[in-house]
Order: structure tokens, then C-alpha cells, then sequence
């Protein structure tokens, strides 16, 4: 019996004053999923490997426009955009504090102009990505 | 005048008897002139022992060559009124509720008999605790016993009524046999059946003899009472009989014999034997207990509120008891205190169980089942009864400010100033039986809880309790003359306790209404020094008092909202399936308990393939009555024994068997000269 | 090994079976005549004394025209004393006509099937001919009759209008019987299962669960995903044993595949899954201090439970070491100051946890409500197949790291604790053992962990190949059945998890016990709802 | 004269009103502090009250007149109580109109109502809950008025002022075996009184394992404010009756707050260092209290003081 009140007094406080004193998660944490938007050429990757569909992307092949999008509300932070990547343009970040009243807080949106192809004039992929790639980019409008 | 006002009632009584068996052939106006007479005169009465008790004076009155060897003696002194008084008021709540509940038995059975048993039953009561003779005693004691048996089989379409009819017959045989050779021992050395002369005699006889006349007594009488163990009488016929009935025997029929009790050993034996007062203190601490363990097991309304019988005899029992204690030990103010104690949880004992047993009854007429298991949600369809059988649990639960608490705190008093004497063993047994009382109380909390919760409150549990509907105003009547009175004799204890002064100075000539009621009429306080106080009128005002401050709290921030929504169930749609039932509210107790009860759980179950895939389960449990089964039945098998030896003489007819009885009485009166 | 079961089998069956292959080694796959099958299985059960670990119903109409049903059966060595690797599974498939979808029963003789029966009854209409309890089970009574979630013609996308029947629950007769509904909707924060019990006052008379109020459509969702993403659902079929499904999910593609992963990602496998085991013990050691309403020991519990999940936070970035396993290995490699800091922390837990349990299970108060408690004997957990730590500690040796050796789990001694008692004191008692065992094998793995690469690359599978994958999560076998189909996709994915094989005995073990132990009953289990209600 | 007596009385209800929620919200502290939390501040329990009676409150269907009426009879009855009760001066003006047995029983017309409230709604946790109850209560109620009974015996009085100042007067000559006796069974009958490990758990939240968070399971908002606020003022009132009983010396203002704390730690400390009772048990700790009362009892009538 005393013994137990011995245990938990050597113990001390551990609680934290969360909020009020930030909580640091350790550097290998994968939380928020950050996009460099300087290195993103809009490639679709990401959205392809992503297993919940929070990175989903439209194109408005009329104005020739790739709606970007992802929802953290879907997230499961696996990571595998990251690891998909090819140029390094999404991180998970150690940031977990996203709790909203609004889920469109949650969304991060880009657009990219997409190319049209020379041949049939369709629109079929970014101007970026088709400039970051050095091989030739075929539409396959043949 | 008085005496002429005292006679009227038992003239009154016989007149509605009469006019009763006259119109039994047209019940509505048989039930008119029954039930009118018994109210008219239960009034009377009841305003003449009333008016008596205030002025404190004795009446005789005598009417001489009635039967040979006797002579017809009535005196109405001061414990007499007090008991007829309480007879005659339950009687007027009684009538009341009678005028609709007997309705019931109208085209099923002769309402003009039980018109009549009923008067006849209220007179014999009245004059047992008028008689001052032994043999009168002794008629009106037998008329009562005999009166009260057809009342117990009245409705003897149901074999569990004869049963109980017959056990109760033999029982309480026993008792009135033992009774008569107590008064035949007196009249041996007074030649003569006079009270008066047992009162001048009495008190000089050999302590062994005395002794032998106390226990006889004590049995004779504690059979009538239902003290355990001689109570095993009492839970069978009490139910058995009808509501308005058990009410009265539950009621006042079983205190006569605490009534009888008092007068022979206060006044005839001169109590000065502390071991009596033991001996009637422990059986009354048994007997509270086990009865209202035996309660807590019931689910049998009427069954549950016969074994609170049992207890509260206990309880009353215990306040006799330290009283003959104190009496021994020439402590004649706290005896005093311990006899009002005794007695003034008689009265509230009368209020509150005749009460309940009118609310049950109004519950049989609605439901048509007296298992509570089958009952509940009758609050929503019964409001009045509910509320009243509310005031009853209340009481009989000893929850202040209300009547129970007031006799029970004084019982605990006379406990108390009993730790507080000199004598050792009383110093350290007082204050036992005080937590067995509390044990007793907390218990009978727990039963009512039950009783209540089981009956009144959630969902209905059968289609009868669902159809259940409000008693009709003649019966709510009744019971809110008893609810009245509970609430009454509780805040304003200080009257009756001046009341009870008379008694006291009658049977022991000593007065203590000054030195228990606080000058300014206010508060109890036991006798000596200021031990303790009470003020159950200021209990009663503080608590309103206080009212405002929870409704206040309640709406100190506006808007006041309140959103009617199902029951929190899990989500799972609430049917009274799942309600606890009585078994189950109970069943802790019974673990706790495990000794006394014995459970024998029996559970059927079977299986498609054992244990995985359960067909069916049907689960019952009893619990073993130590008593029935440990002491009675060892007896009535060797009397069965016996009697096949005797067989010849057996015819198995309860009347029979009723005129061996009243052969042998009449042999007694011959050759007991 | 397998062959002298099989040499037996044949002998005495020869007439009905059909086919035999075996894909993968350790597994035999036997093809039985439908009329022949519940023979085969008493056979196997009652005399080679094999237990069924799984049931898989398959709608493989577009292949063969017919459903199929998998029996799978471990066979056991006899007693520990037969060397590790020595077990192995034998599957019993049969074929069900689509025009008669109805097969016999085998619950009658084997209880532990008739959980996989009803719920094959739901998903595939297939109905088990002789059933004792044929009801509903996964599919509540808002699901209307005649849609078959599993069968292939079952667009994942159908909404099916909404029913509402009464489910009957089996009612106890007698008077003052009543019943306590507990469920689905719990005042804490729990997963949702209605517990009807039926009781007089405080003595359980019986208890029924009802289990599956939130089907998720794990199964039916993992035939339309390519096997990489695949993972990242089967990571999540239950919050607490995150590893060990997506472990057993890797093994079995791996099976499939054929490739063999580098000996490091095996051991750093190891090293996980122990960490999984690890924490949710000690933290359901804490728990049962909450049942007990000891609440200083509750708090040391979730105390150590906590730094436990700090570490597997700061080695793996996630607190439930999601994210690590890939097909083929692990995504994520251990650094050298990772194994220190795991070495260190796991030091301290073990005296800290040491100094605690000689606090809180000597302590009278706890030791009298746990002993005697919800006790399950030996013969019910043999018969319904009980798993993990409530079989060991009802006397039921069985341990998958021992007895079909996965990962480096030959690589390592470890003593697999054994009690009797089957009370919550001895499920208790387990698991603080297999806490102490836990530290044992990672300190060991970590000692000799080799070097090397940790992930083969693996781009596709073949399709129409089928493995088990299996492990031994902190709460017994989870056991996944993969079958492949074209485009790197699933063809059927079954996933028996340990609670879904306990769940059953918890019912059986409650009766006879009193109403306020039952919440310390079911902790003492600490059975999951998500992992079984799939 | 009787006026000012009057308010006195009535200022010390409000100051056991005032006072009950903090000493709640120490114990909670305390215990937060043993479980290795920092724990919500001391004074939580008043904000709890607020919020609680700002809000709407839901009334199941199926209640009757018993339910609303049960959350008045509570809070009366326990201020009843609160006005005959020494508190922080010997002499109470109202004690009067009951003694030690009237705050027995007032406190069990308290439960009666509280274990009705629980059956009206008609859930199987109300009934369940009440069943307990009324079992703990009916072992309780006599272990608590046996040890009354006692201390009454040692001081000649079972009037609470007069029990009070006899043993104030006595000073320290009053520690005697059975004193101490008594004291340990008091302590014993208080926890099971007030709820707390390990008869009852606080702060569960598993429905078949509660006894009084049971009983108020159906309540919210302003009736549960009543019902909670009742409890807490009740548990202020038997360890005022601790302190003032067993610690009999210095009764006033300025000692009483640290008699009380002591008390506060004292109960948290057994809560944080027992596991909760098989609830069959419970009648076991109360029969232990009940024999040590019968001891003390024994020891007095035959030792003396």
C-alpha cells in the first residue's frame, strides 16, 4: 500500500501543459505532408501512389488546367509520395497540429498550365514536368 | 354519558353485522349499511377513547350474571383507549376504502358475510382490549381468532387461502391454549377470572411461578403477534385475506396481543425480572431482523408487507423490552420512555401498514396480481396511490420527519440510555441491538426501495399492469386519512406523546410528558438529562426551508430548458424486459446473506451442443425458510405420526377440528374448578 | 513431414480426393469431393489432432463457374518437444455449385467453425446446411437479404436500401430474469459490440455478443487494389496491431512472389513486431489496473505505454509503426544511434516495468478481483480454437513464432510462458512474461543484427497464386490467405485476425461470474472489434 | 437573539455549500498528482457546477414525478443536515432538532430518493446501481451508527454538540484503544459513504461496475448540478463529523481548514494505493468496521475511558 504511493511520488509530474507548452515531435515523425510548389511540376505521380486518394487532380482540358489538390483530411501519412516523388517536391513535416472545424481548411490546391500537343492540339500534360523531362514527351495522339 | 358513548359503538358494530347477513341478497345496499355502521361507529369510538385518553380518565362498566363463575366487566383505561383508539382510526380508513374495494367480490362471493365477519371482526377487537375479565378475554380473543379465520379463507376459491387459513388456526390454537392455562394458573390462586383480582394478586407470587406465567405469555401471545419464530402463521394468512382486512389484522388484529402482553406483565406479573426484559428485547431484535430479511426475498406484495409485520412487531417488541429492563431495574422514567416508545410505534405501526396494505389492495384491484415482477409503471396510471404508497414506504422506512422515525429514534433513545446504566451486560447488549435496529432500518429502506421501485416506477411489466387504473375515491380516501396521519403522528410527535403519558401514568404510575417534551412543545427528549434531542416539527420546516435554494439554483441561469428523450440504453431500444426486476434488486442482499437464506438455484439448461449453442435456460432460485423447514416441519411430521395413531378420530374437517377446540374449552371452564 | 499426415489421408480417402498440390512449401493444398469434405475434417480434427485456423469462402465463379471453400488446418507436432518448423498447414478446398449454394456444416463436430460458416452464410449467400445457430452475423438486420458483398457481381460501390428486422437474441426463462443491454454505444471510448446479458441481480446467468456493427469492407475494398496499395489497408485493419496484419500481408505476397527478402529486413521485422507486442502488453497491464480501479497502477501503465510509443515514434515516425513494411521488406532502415536509443529505452522499461508489477500484482485488493475471474478452460479454448494469450494461458501451448517459425524467429531463443489457470490473473500474468521475453528477443536481435540491404524491389505477381501470411500479433494469430489475380491485384483477401477466433470464448467464459467483473473480464482479453469486424 | 442564532445557522450552511466543491477538487488534485498528473485545477469542481447549471438538461421519457422531485429532496436534506452538524464552533443552534441519529438517517432518505431516482428511468444501470446502493448502505448505515453509538457512550450524549464539546473538554485524555477503534471503522464506513475506492469508483466510466455514478446516470445539467453538489456537501459533512469527532481540540475557524485537508489527503491516499473491491468484498470492509465498533464498545464498557 505504500509502497505504491512511494512508486508513483518517485514518479513526479509527467504530464505536459499541451497546449500551452508546444509538444515536439521527434525528428523521424511524419506528419503534415508539406508540397514545394517550386519543385512540383504537377505530374500526377503522387496522386497515382497515394492508397486514400487525398492527392487527386483534375484536368480542365477546355482551359487547359490541372487542378491540383490534397485533402489532409484523407491523409494517412504513409509517406509513399514522398517516396515517389521524383524530384523531391512533397515532405512530411513533423507538423501534426491540424484539427479543424472546416474541411477545407484541410485542402491544399495548385493549378498548372497544362501543354497542348503539337500534333492534335490536345491538352494531355503540364508545361512543367514536359520541360523537366529530358527525353522527348509523346502524347500518343498518333 | 361516557359509558353510554363507550357501549354505543359495540351496539353500532352488531347493528351493521346484522343488517349486513339481512341484505346480503342485494350487495350494493348490504355494502351500505356495513360499511356505514362500522364507520359511524369506529367514529364514535374512536372520539370517545380519544376524549378519555385526553382527560386521562378510566371508565368501568359491568354487567353482572353474564355466564356463570364471571361477570361482564369492560374497563377503558388509559392503555385500553389508547388502543382502542387506534383500532377505532384505522377502522375509519378501512371502512372507507371498503365501501369501494368490497365492489370486487360483488356476483363472486357473499359481500353480506364479509359485511358481517368484517363488524363482527372490529367488535371482538374492540372488546378483547375492553374485557377485564379473563374469560370474557378469553371469548372475545377466540371470537376475534375464529372471525378472522373465515376472513382469511374468504377467498377460499384459492387452495394457498385454506392452507393459510388452517395454519393459521392451528397456530394461533396453541397460542390461545397456552393463554388459557396462564389465566386458569391465576385463577387457581385467586379464584377468580377478575383482572382486578390478578392485579392485586399477581405480583405476590413465587418468582418461579411468575416466570413460568411470563414465558407462557410471552408465547401465547408472541404467537398472536407473529414474534419469530412463532410467526410462520402470519405471512400465509395476512395475504390471503382481503386488502381492507389484512390492513386490519396486519395492522392493529396482531397488536392486541401486544395489548394483552402489557397488561398481564406489566400490571398482573409486576415485572421485575431483568432476564424477561432480555429475553423480550433479544426475540424483538430477531424477530425485526429476520423479518424484514424475509421481506427483502418477497415479491408477493401483500406476503412482503406481512413479514414487515413481523418486523415492526420486533421493533415494538425491543421498546417492551427495555422497558421491562428498565422496570426490573427500578428506572421507572426511562421505563416510561421505553413503553411510549413501544406503544407509539404500535400507532404508527397501525397508520403506515394499514396503509400499505390499503394502497396493495387498491394495486390488486387494478392489476389483479399481487407479484410485483409483473407490475411497474403504475406511478403514470395511479398517481394518488402511488404517492400514498409513497408516504407509507416512507414512514415504514423510518425516513424523518415522518411518523417511523419518531417511534424509532425513541426506541433507539431507551437503547441508548440503557448503554448508558451501570449494569455490564446491558451496556454493551443496548447498543448492540441498536445497530441490529439500524441493520433493520437500512433494510427495510432497501425492501421499500424495492417495493416501490419494483411497483410503481419504469416501464409496466405485464399487460395488467399496463392497463392498471386509479382507485376509486372512496378507497383514496382511505388511504389519504392513513397518509394524513403518518405524516401528522411524525411532525407533531409532542401531542401524541402526552397521549401516551396518560398510558403510562395508568400502567405505571409515572408521568414524564414534562420532562420528555420541551417547553415550548417543540421537541422529544429522552427523560433523563439531556442525552439527546428531536425536533422532527423544526426537521419538517427546516426542510422547506431549504426549498427555495435548489429552486432557485435551478433557475439562476435563464433559460431554463428541458428536452424529453429516451432512456439511455446503449443504444439499444429500451423494453421492460430489461428493467431490474425485485428478484434482481434483492439478490445482492441474498449473496450477502447467504447463510441465512440458503438459495437453492436451479437451473435448467440445455443445449444443441454443449457449451457452445444454448437452446434454452429457465432459471429459478428459492430460499430456504430456516424456520419452516428446521423447526416446523421436524414437528408436524411427528405430529402427523402421532395423529396416525389417532386416526380415528380425524375426519380431516376444519370444523371439526374447530369443535374439538371449543369441547376442550368448555371441558377447561368445567373442571378447571 | 506433411507426407505422413497426407500418406494417412489418402489411404482413408483416397476415393474423394481429387487433387493435391503444394504451392509454397509447408502448405498442401488438397482438393475433396463436397460429400467428403466434413468426413476429411473430423478426421483431421479428431484423430490428427489438427485445429482449424481459417475458413475462406471464394466466389470463383468467373474462373471455374463454381464458389470454393478453403479449410485450412494446422498440424501439430506433438507437444513443444518436436523440433521448431515441424508444423505446417494443410487446406482442404472444396467446390460449391452455384446452382445448390449450400454446403454441410461442420460446426456440429468442430465449434471452432461456426463463426466462418455464418459469416461465409452473409458474404457469399452460401448456406452451412446444419448449423446450430444459422442467424445473422456480419451483416446486421439493416442489410437486406439476397446482396452478397463478396461475391465478384457485387459492384463495391452498391448502396442496398436499408431493412430493419429484429434480431432475436436468446432469451433466459424464470422469474426475476432480466437483461442488461451493454452496447453497441459505450460510455467511454470503446468500439462498438452489444453484450446482452441475462441475469438475476449480479450473477451472469448468460451473456450473447454481438459483435460486427461497423462492417468496413476490408475484404471486398482489397480486391479492387493493387497489392502496393493494399498494404497501406491491411496497415489498418486494426489500430494496435498495425504490424503484424501488415507483416502477415507481406509475408504471404512474398510467398506468392517467390522472393526471398534480405536477412536484415527479416530481423528488423522481428524487432517491430516485438516492439508491437511490447507495448499494447504493457499497456493492457496498466488497463487491467483500470478494471481493478487501481488507479496510481493504471497511470504507471500508460505511463511506460507511452514511452514505449515515443520510442516507436522516434525510430519508425509513427506511434503504431505504420508505415514500415513494404512487400519485398521494409521501407525504412534502423540507424546505429536508432539501435542504441532502442537498447537504452528498453533497459529502463524493463526495470521500470519490473518495479511496477511487483507494486500492483502483489497488492491483495488487485490479486483477489483478478484471480477466479472469467476463467476459460482448456477443453473450450481447444474447441473454438483460441489463440495467443488467452490459449497460453489456459493451458494451450501454441505459439506461431515457435511453431511455424516466420521472419528471424529461428534466429532467436525465447521461452513461450505457459499457465493453467485461464483466469484473468493468469492472461495477466502471460503477458507481463512475454513482456520480459519480448525485450529478450529484440536485446538478441539487436546484438546480431546483420548488415545488407533491407528491401527487394518487387514491380508484380503472378496471378491466381495463393499463400498464407501469418503472424503472431500481441493478441494471438492473425492469419491472412491471399489469392492473386491479374494487374498485381487480389483475387480474394482473407484476413483472420486473433480476435475474431476469441471473441466466442469471451460469451462462454462470462457465466457464473458477477455483473461488475465482467468489464475486467473482457480487458483481461483485450480483444479488438476493428480486426474482426473487417 | 434567537435571530442571530438563526443566521448563524444559516451561514454556516452556506459556508459548507461554499466549501464542499473545493474539497472535491483537492481530493481529484491529489489523486491527479498520485497518478503522475498535473490534474485540472483545485477549483474545477465550482466551474463543473456552473457549466452544469447553465445547461439544458434531457429527462428520459419514461421518468416520473419521482425523478424531478429526487435532485430538491437531495439538496434539502443534506442542508437539513448542514444545519445540525458542528462545524466550526461547538455549539450548533439549531442541534436541537435532531441528533447524531436524525444525520443518520436524513442522509438515507437522501439515498432512499436517489435509489428510486435510479429505478424510475427504467435502464438496467439505475436499477443495477440502486441495488448496490441500498445493499453497501444497509451493511454501512449500521457500522456508521454502532461507531456513533460508541463515541456517544464515551461522551453521554448523542447529541452532535454535546458529543463535541465532551470529548473537547476531555483533550487528549480522550485517546483511548477504543477511541482509536472507532476511528478506523469511521474512516472505513466514510469511504464507503461518500463513494470512493475502493467500495465505489468516482470516476469510472464502465456502467456495470458503478454504484452512485449509476444511480445518476439519467441526470444532466441543473438536476445533476443538485445531485452532485448534494454529494460533495454530504462528503464535507462526514469529514467535518471526522475532524470535529477525532480531532476534537481547537474547534474553529482557523483549524479547521487544515483538519479537513488532512482529511482530503488522507482519502486520497487510501484511493490511490487500493483496488477497487469484488463488490462481495464490500460486505467483508463493512463488517470489519462493525466488529472494530463492537470492540471499541467492549473495550469502553469494560476499560472505561
Amino acid at each position: 500500500m505504500f509502497r505504491i504511493l512511494k512508486k508513483s511520488l518517485s514518479t513526479g509530474i509527467v504530464t505536459s501543459r499541451y497546449p500551452k507548452e508546444p509538444d515536439q515531435a521527434p525528428e523521424e515523425f511524419r506528419g503534415r505532408p508539406e508540397v514545394d510548389f517550386e519543385k512540383c511540376t504537377g505530374c500526377k505521380v503522387c496522386s497515382e501512389v497515394c492508397p486514400s486518394r487525398a492527392i487527386t487532380y483534375e484536368d480542365d482540358l477546355k482551359q487547359g488546367i490541372r487542378n491540383w489538390q490534397l485533402s489532409y483530411a484523407n491523409c494517412i501519412f504513409c509517406g509513399a509520395c514522398e517516396e515517389q516523388c521524383p524530384y523531391g517536391a512533397i515532405t512530411l513535416s513533423r507538423f501534426y497540429e491540424m484539427a479543424s472545424r472546416n474541411k477545407d481548411d484541410l485542402l491544399v490546391t495548385a493549378k498548372f498550365q497544362l501543354s497542348s500537343c503539337p500534333r492534335c492540339g490536345q491538352y494531355f500534360e503540364t508545361i512543367r514536368e514536359i520541360r523537366r523531362t529530358p527525353k522527348e514527351v509523346s502524347h500518343g495522339c498518333r | 354519558m361516557q359509558s353510554f358513548l363507550l357501549i354505543l359503538p359495540l351496539f353500532l358494530y352488531l347493528a351493521g353485522a346484522i343488517s349486513s347477513l339481512w341484505f346480503s341478497a342485494r350487495p350494493s345496499k348490504s355494502v351500505r349499511w356495513a360499511f356505514g355502521c362500522a364507520l359511524g361507529a369506529s367514529f364514535l369510538s374512536f372520539l370517545t377513547s380519544l376524549s378519555l385518553l385526553i382527560s386521562g380518565t378510566s371508565l368501568r362498566v359491568s354487567f353482572p350474571g353474564f355466564l356463570p363463575y364471571t361477570r361482564f366487566e369492560i374497563l377503558a383505561d388509559g392503555l385500553s383507549n389508547y388502543f382502542i383508539g387506534i383500532i377505532s382510526l384505522l377502522a375509519c380508513a378501512t371502512t372507507l376504502f371498503s365501501f369501494a374495494y368490497v365492489r370486487e367480490y360483488f356476483g363472486r362471493k357473499s359481500v353480506g358475510f364479509l359485511g358481517f365477519s368484517y363488524n363482527i371482526f372490529l367488535l371482538s377487537m374492540i372488546l378483547v382490549t375492553l374485557a377485564n375479565n379473563a374469560l370474557m378475554f378469553i371469548i372475545f380473543w377466540e371470537l376475534m381468532t375464529v372471525i378472522s379465520y373465515f376472513l382469511v379463507i374468504f377467498e377460499d376459491t384459492q387452495e394457498e387461502a385454506r392452507r393459510a387459513g388452517f395454519i393459521y388456526l392451528v397456530m394461533t390454537h396453541v397460542g390461545s391454549a397456552l393463554i388459557l392455562v396462564t389465566f386458569f394458573i391465576f385463577f387457581q390462586f385467586t379464584n377468580s377470572f377478575d383482572f382486578d383480582d390478578f392485579r392485586q394478586t399477581g405480583p405476590t407470587l413465587s418468582v418461579i411461578l411468575r416466570s413460568l406465567l411470563f414465558l407462557l405469555t410471552f408465547i401465547g401471545f408472541g404467537t398472536k403477534a407473529g414474534i419469530i419464530p412463532l410467526h410462520v402463521w402470519l405471512p400465509h394468512a395476512h395475504p390471503s385475506a382481503p386488502s381492507n382486512i389484512s390492513a386490519l389484522m396486519s395492522g392493529v388484529m396482531i397488536k392486541t396481543a401486544i395489548y394483552a402482553f402489557i397488561r398481564v406483565v406489566y400490571s398482573f406479573l409486576g415485572a421485575d425480572q431483568l432476564w424477561w426484559g432480555l429475553v423480550v428485547l433479544m426475540i424483538g431484535a430477531l424477530s425485526a431482523l429476520l423479518g424484514v430479511m424475509y421481506a427483502l426475498m418477497e415479491h408477493d406484495l401483500k406476503r412482503l408487507l406481512a413479514y414487515h409485520s413481523i418486523e415492526n412487531i420486533g421493533i415494538i417488541s425491543m421498546g417492551i423490552g427495555m422497558a421491562l429492563i428498565f422496570l426490573s431495574l427500578k428506572h421507572y422514567p426511562l421505563a416510561a420512555l421505553a413503553t411510549i416508545a413501544g406503544l407509539y410505534h404500535v400507532m404508527n405501526h397501525a397508520m403506515f401498514k394499514g396503509l400499505l396494505f390499503l394502497c396493495s389492495g387498491s394495486i390488486l384491484q387494478a392489476t389483479h396480481t399481487r407479484n410485483i415482477e409483473d407490475l411497474g409503471g403504475l406511478i403514470k396510471k395511479m398517481p394518488w396511490t402511488a404517492f400514498y404508497f409513497l408516504i407509507g414506504s416512507v414512514s415504514i422506512s423510518a425516513l424523518p420527519p415522518f411518523n417511523g422515525f419518531v417511534s424509532e429514534w425513541l426506541t433507539y433513545q431507551s437503547l441508548l440510555s440503557g448503554g448508558m446504566l451501570s449494569s455490564v451486560p446491558i451496556k454493551v447488549i443496548a447498543p448492540l441491538v441498536g445497530a441490529i435496529l439500524a441493520l433493520t432500518g437500512a433494510l427495510a429502506a432497501t425492501c421499500f426501495v424495492k417495493a416501490f421501485g419494483i411497483t410503481f416506477l419504469a416501464l409496466p411489466r405485464s399487460e395488467h399492469a399496463r392497463k392498471a387504473q386509479e382507485a376509486p375515491p372512496a378507497m383514496k380516501m382511505g388511504m389519504g386519512l392513513l397518509a394524513l396521519m403518518c405524516g401528522v403522528s411524525g411532525v407533531l410527535p409532542t401531542f401524541f406523546i402526552s397521549l401516551l403519558d396518560h398510558v403510562t401514568v395508568s400502567l405505571l404510575n409515572t408521568s414524564v410528558s414534562e420532562k420528555m417534551i420541551y417547553p415550548a412543545g417543540l421537541a422529544l427528549i429522552p427523560v433523563e438529562s439531556r442525552f439527546s434531542s428531536l425536533s422532527t416539527t423544526t426537521l419538517a420546516l427546516l426542510l422547506l426551508a431549504f426549498l427555495p435554494v435548489p429552486w432557485i439554483l435551478i433557475r439562476l441561469f435563464r433559460p431554463f430548458r428541458q428536452r424529453i428523450h429516451e432512456t439511455w440504453n446503449c443504444g439499444i431500444k429500451l423494453n421492460p424486459r430489461m428493467e431490474y426486476t425485485a428478484t434482481a434488486f434483492s439478490n445482492p442482499i441474498q449473496m450477502v446473506f447467504k447463510k441465512l437464506y440458503q438459495p437453492r438455484e436451479e437451473v435448467r439448461i440445455s443445449y444443441l451442443k454443449k457449451p457452445y449453442f444454448l437452446k434454452s435456460l429457465v432459471y429459478q432460485s428459492h430460499i430456504t425458510s430456516i424456520f419452516e423447514e428446521r423447526l416446523y416441519r421436524p414437528i408436524q411430521q411427528a405430529i402427523l405420526r402421532l395423529s396416525h395413531r389417532v386416526r380415528t378420530m380425524q375426519t380431516g374437517s376444519i370444523h371439526t377440528y374447530l369443535a374439538y377446540i371449543f369441547m376442550t374449552l368448555i371441558l377447561l371452564l368445567i373442571f378447571a374448578r | 513431414m506433411t507426407d505422413t499426415y497426407f500418406n494417412e489421408l489418402t489411404t482413408q480417402f483416397s476415393y474423394a480426393f481429387l487433387d493435391s498440390e503444394t504451392p509454397v512449401p509447408d502448405e498442401l493444398y488438397i482438393t475433396v469431393k463436397p460429400e467428403a469434405c466434413v468426413g476429411i475434417c473430423r478426421y483431421l480434427y479428431e484423430k490428427c489432432g489438427a485445429s482449424l485456423v481459417s475458413m475462406v469462402g471464394s466466389d470463383e465463379r468467373p474462373l471455374n463457374g463454381g464458389f470454393r471453400l478453403y479449410y485450412f488446418f494446422s498440424l501439430p507436432g506433438h507437444g513443444s518437444s518436436v523440433p521448431q518448423g515441424s508444423r505446417s498447414f494443410v487446406n482442404l478446398q472444396m467446390k460449391v455449385d452455384e446452382r445448390h449454394p449450400e454446403f454441410t456444416s461442420i460446426t456440429p463436430y468442430m465449434p471452432a467453425a461456426h463463426w466462418y460458416e455464418r459469416e461465409i452464410q452473409d458474404l457469399l449467400g452460401l448456406k452451412p446446411v446444419g448449423h446450430p445457430d444459422p442467424r445473422r452475423l456480419v451483416l446486421h438486420e439493416n442489410w437486406p437479404k439476397g446482396f452478397y458483398p463478396l461475391r465478384k457481381d457485387f459492384d463495391y460501390k452498391t448502396q442496398p436500401p436499408r431493412t430493419s428486422e429484429d434480431f432475436e437474441m436468446k432469451r433466459v426463462e424464470g422469474e426475476g430474469v432480466f437483461e442488461i443491454p451493454v452496447g453497441p454505444v459505450h460510455a467511454g471510448i470503446i468500439e462498438p459490440g452489444h453484450f446482452r446479458f441475462s441475469s438475476v441481480g449480479e450473477k451472469i446467468l448468460n451473456l450473447e455478443a454481438r459483435l460486427f456493427y461497423k462492417h468496413k469492407g476490408t475484404e471486398k475494398l482489397a480486391e479492387i487494389l493493387p497489392f502496393t496499395k493494399g498494404l497501406f489497408l491491411a496497415e489498418r485493419i486494426c489500430g494496435v496491431c498495425s504490424f503484424s496484419h501488415a507483416t502477415s500481408y507481406c509475408q504471404a505476397l512474398e510467398k506468392i512472389a517467390n522472393i526471398q527478402i534480405p536477412e536484415r529486413a527479416h530481423y528488423l521485422r522481428t524487432i517491430f513486431l516485438e516492439l508491437e507486442r511490447l507495448y499494447n502488453h504493457v499497456g493492457d497491464v496498466g488497463n487491467i489496473c483500470a478494471g481493478t480501479g487501481l488507479l496510481v497502477g493504471n497511470a504507471q501503465g500508460m505511463l511506460l505505454k507511452e514511452k514505449l510509443m515515443e520510442l516507436n515514434e522516434a525510430i519508425t515516425g509513427n506511434r503504431y509503426l505504420r508505415g514500415m513494411n513494404t512487400v519485398g521488406g521494409l521501407r525504412r532502415d534502423l540507424s546505429e544511434e536508432k539501435r542504441i536509443l532502442i537498447l537504452s529505452t528498453l533497459r529502463q522499461i524493463q526495470k521500470e516495468f519490473k518495479a511496477l508489477i511487483d507494486v500492483i500484482m502483489f497488492l491483495s485488493t488487485q490479486r483477489d478481483r483478478l484471480e477466479t475471474t472469467g476463467i476459460l478452460s482448456q477443453q473450450v479454448a481447444r474447441d473454438l480454437g483460441v489463440v495467443g494469450v488467452a490459449a497460453r494461458a489456459s493451458g494451450l501451448d501454441s505459439d506461431l513464432r515457435r511453431d511455424h517459425p516466420y521472419a528471424a524467429y529461428d534466429k532467436v531463443s525465447f521461452k513461450v510462458p505457459l499457465r493453467t489457470e485461464g483466469d484473468v490473473s493468469a492472461r495477466v500474468w502471460i503477458r507481463i512474461e512475454e513482456v520480459f521475453e519480448s525485450i529478450r528477443i529484440i536485446e538478441q536481435l539487436l546484438d546480431t543484427l546483420p548488415s545488407g540491404d533491407i528491401r527487394v524491389e518487387v514491380k508484380e505477381i503472378p496471378p491466381y497464386k495463393y499463400a498464407l501470411g501469418y503472424t503472431e500479433s500481441p493478441r494471438g494469430a492473425n492469419i491472412h490467405w491471399i489469392m492473386t489475380a491479374p494487374d498485381s491485384r487480389l483475387y480474394r483477401y482473407k484476413i483472420r485476425s486473433a480476435s475474431y477466433v476469441n471473441w466466442p470464448a469471451v460469451p462462454l467464459v462470462v457465466p457464473g461470474n458477477i455483473v461488475p467483473d465482467f468489464p475486467l473480464i473482457n480487458k483481461s482479453f483485450n480483444l479488438c472489434y476493428s480486426c474482426t469486424d473487417l | 437573539m434567537i435571530l442571530t442564532k438563526i443566521l448563524l445557522g444559516l451561514l454556516q450552511i452556506v459556508f459548507l455549500m461554499a466549501l464542499a466543491p473545493l474539497v472535491q477538487g483537492i481530493i481529484k488534485k491529489i489523486k491527479a498528482l498520485f497518478q503522475s498528473r498535473r490534474g485540472p485545477s483545485i477549483f474545477q469542481s465550482y466551474f463543473d457546477l456552473i457549466k452544469f447549471l447553465k445547461k439544458d438538461q434531457v429527462v428520459s421519457e419514461q421518468a416520473s414525478w419521482i425523478f424531478h422531485i429526487t435532485p430538491y429532496i437531495c439538496m434539502i436534506s443534506v442542508l437539513t443536515v448542514g444545519a445540525l452538524v458542528p462545524v466550526i464552533g461547538v455549539s450548533v443552534p439549531l442541534g436541537f432538532a435532531g441528533d447524531a441519529l436524525v444525520v443518520v438517517y436524513l442522509f438515507a432518505v437522501m439515498r432512499f430518493f436517489m435509489a428510486l431516482a435510479g429505478l424510475d428511468t427504467g435502464s438496467a444501470f439505475g436499477g443495477m446501481a440502486s441495488s448496490r446502493e441500498m445493499m453497501v448502505a444497509s451493511l454501512a448505515e449500521p457500522a456508521l451508527l454502532l461507531s456513533l453509538f460508541t463515541l456517544a457512550l464515551t461522551a453521554g450524549s448523542l447529541n452532535l454538540s454535546g458529543m463535541v464539546q465532551k470529548l473537547a473538554d476531555l483533550k487528549i485524555a480522550v485517546i483511548s484503544p477504543s477511541y482509536l477503534l472507532v476511528f478506523v471503522a469511521f474512516v472505513m464506513v466514510v469511504l464507503a459513504e461518500t463513494g470512493r475506492i475502493p467500495v465505489d469508483n468516482p470516476t469510472t466510466h464502465l456502467e456495470l461496475t458503478m454504484i452512485h455514478e449509476g444511480m445518476i446516470l439519467e441526470y444532466s445539467g441543473r438536476y445533476l448540478a443538485l445531485m452532485e453538489w448534494s454529494a460533495w456537501i454530504k462528503q464535507l459533512i462526514l469529514f467535518t463529523l471526522l475532524a470535529n469527532l477525532f480531532a476534537p481540540w481547537e474547534i474553529h475557524l482557523l483549524w479547521y481548514p487544515p483538519k479537513i485537508l488532512v482529511l482530503a489527503i488522507l482519502v486520497a491516499c487510501i484511493e490511490s494505493s487500493v483496488a477497487k473491491l469484488r463488490l462481495f468484498r464490500i460486505p467483508d470492509l463493512l463488517a470489519v468496521s462493525t466488529a472494530l465498533s463492537i470492540l471499541a464498545l467492549i473495550t469502553l464498557v469494560l476499560k472505561g475511558l
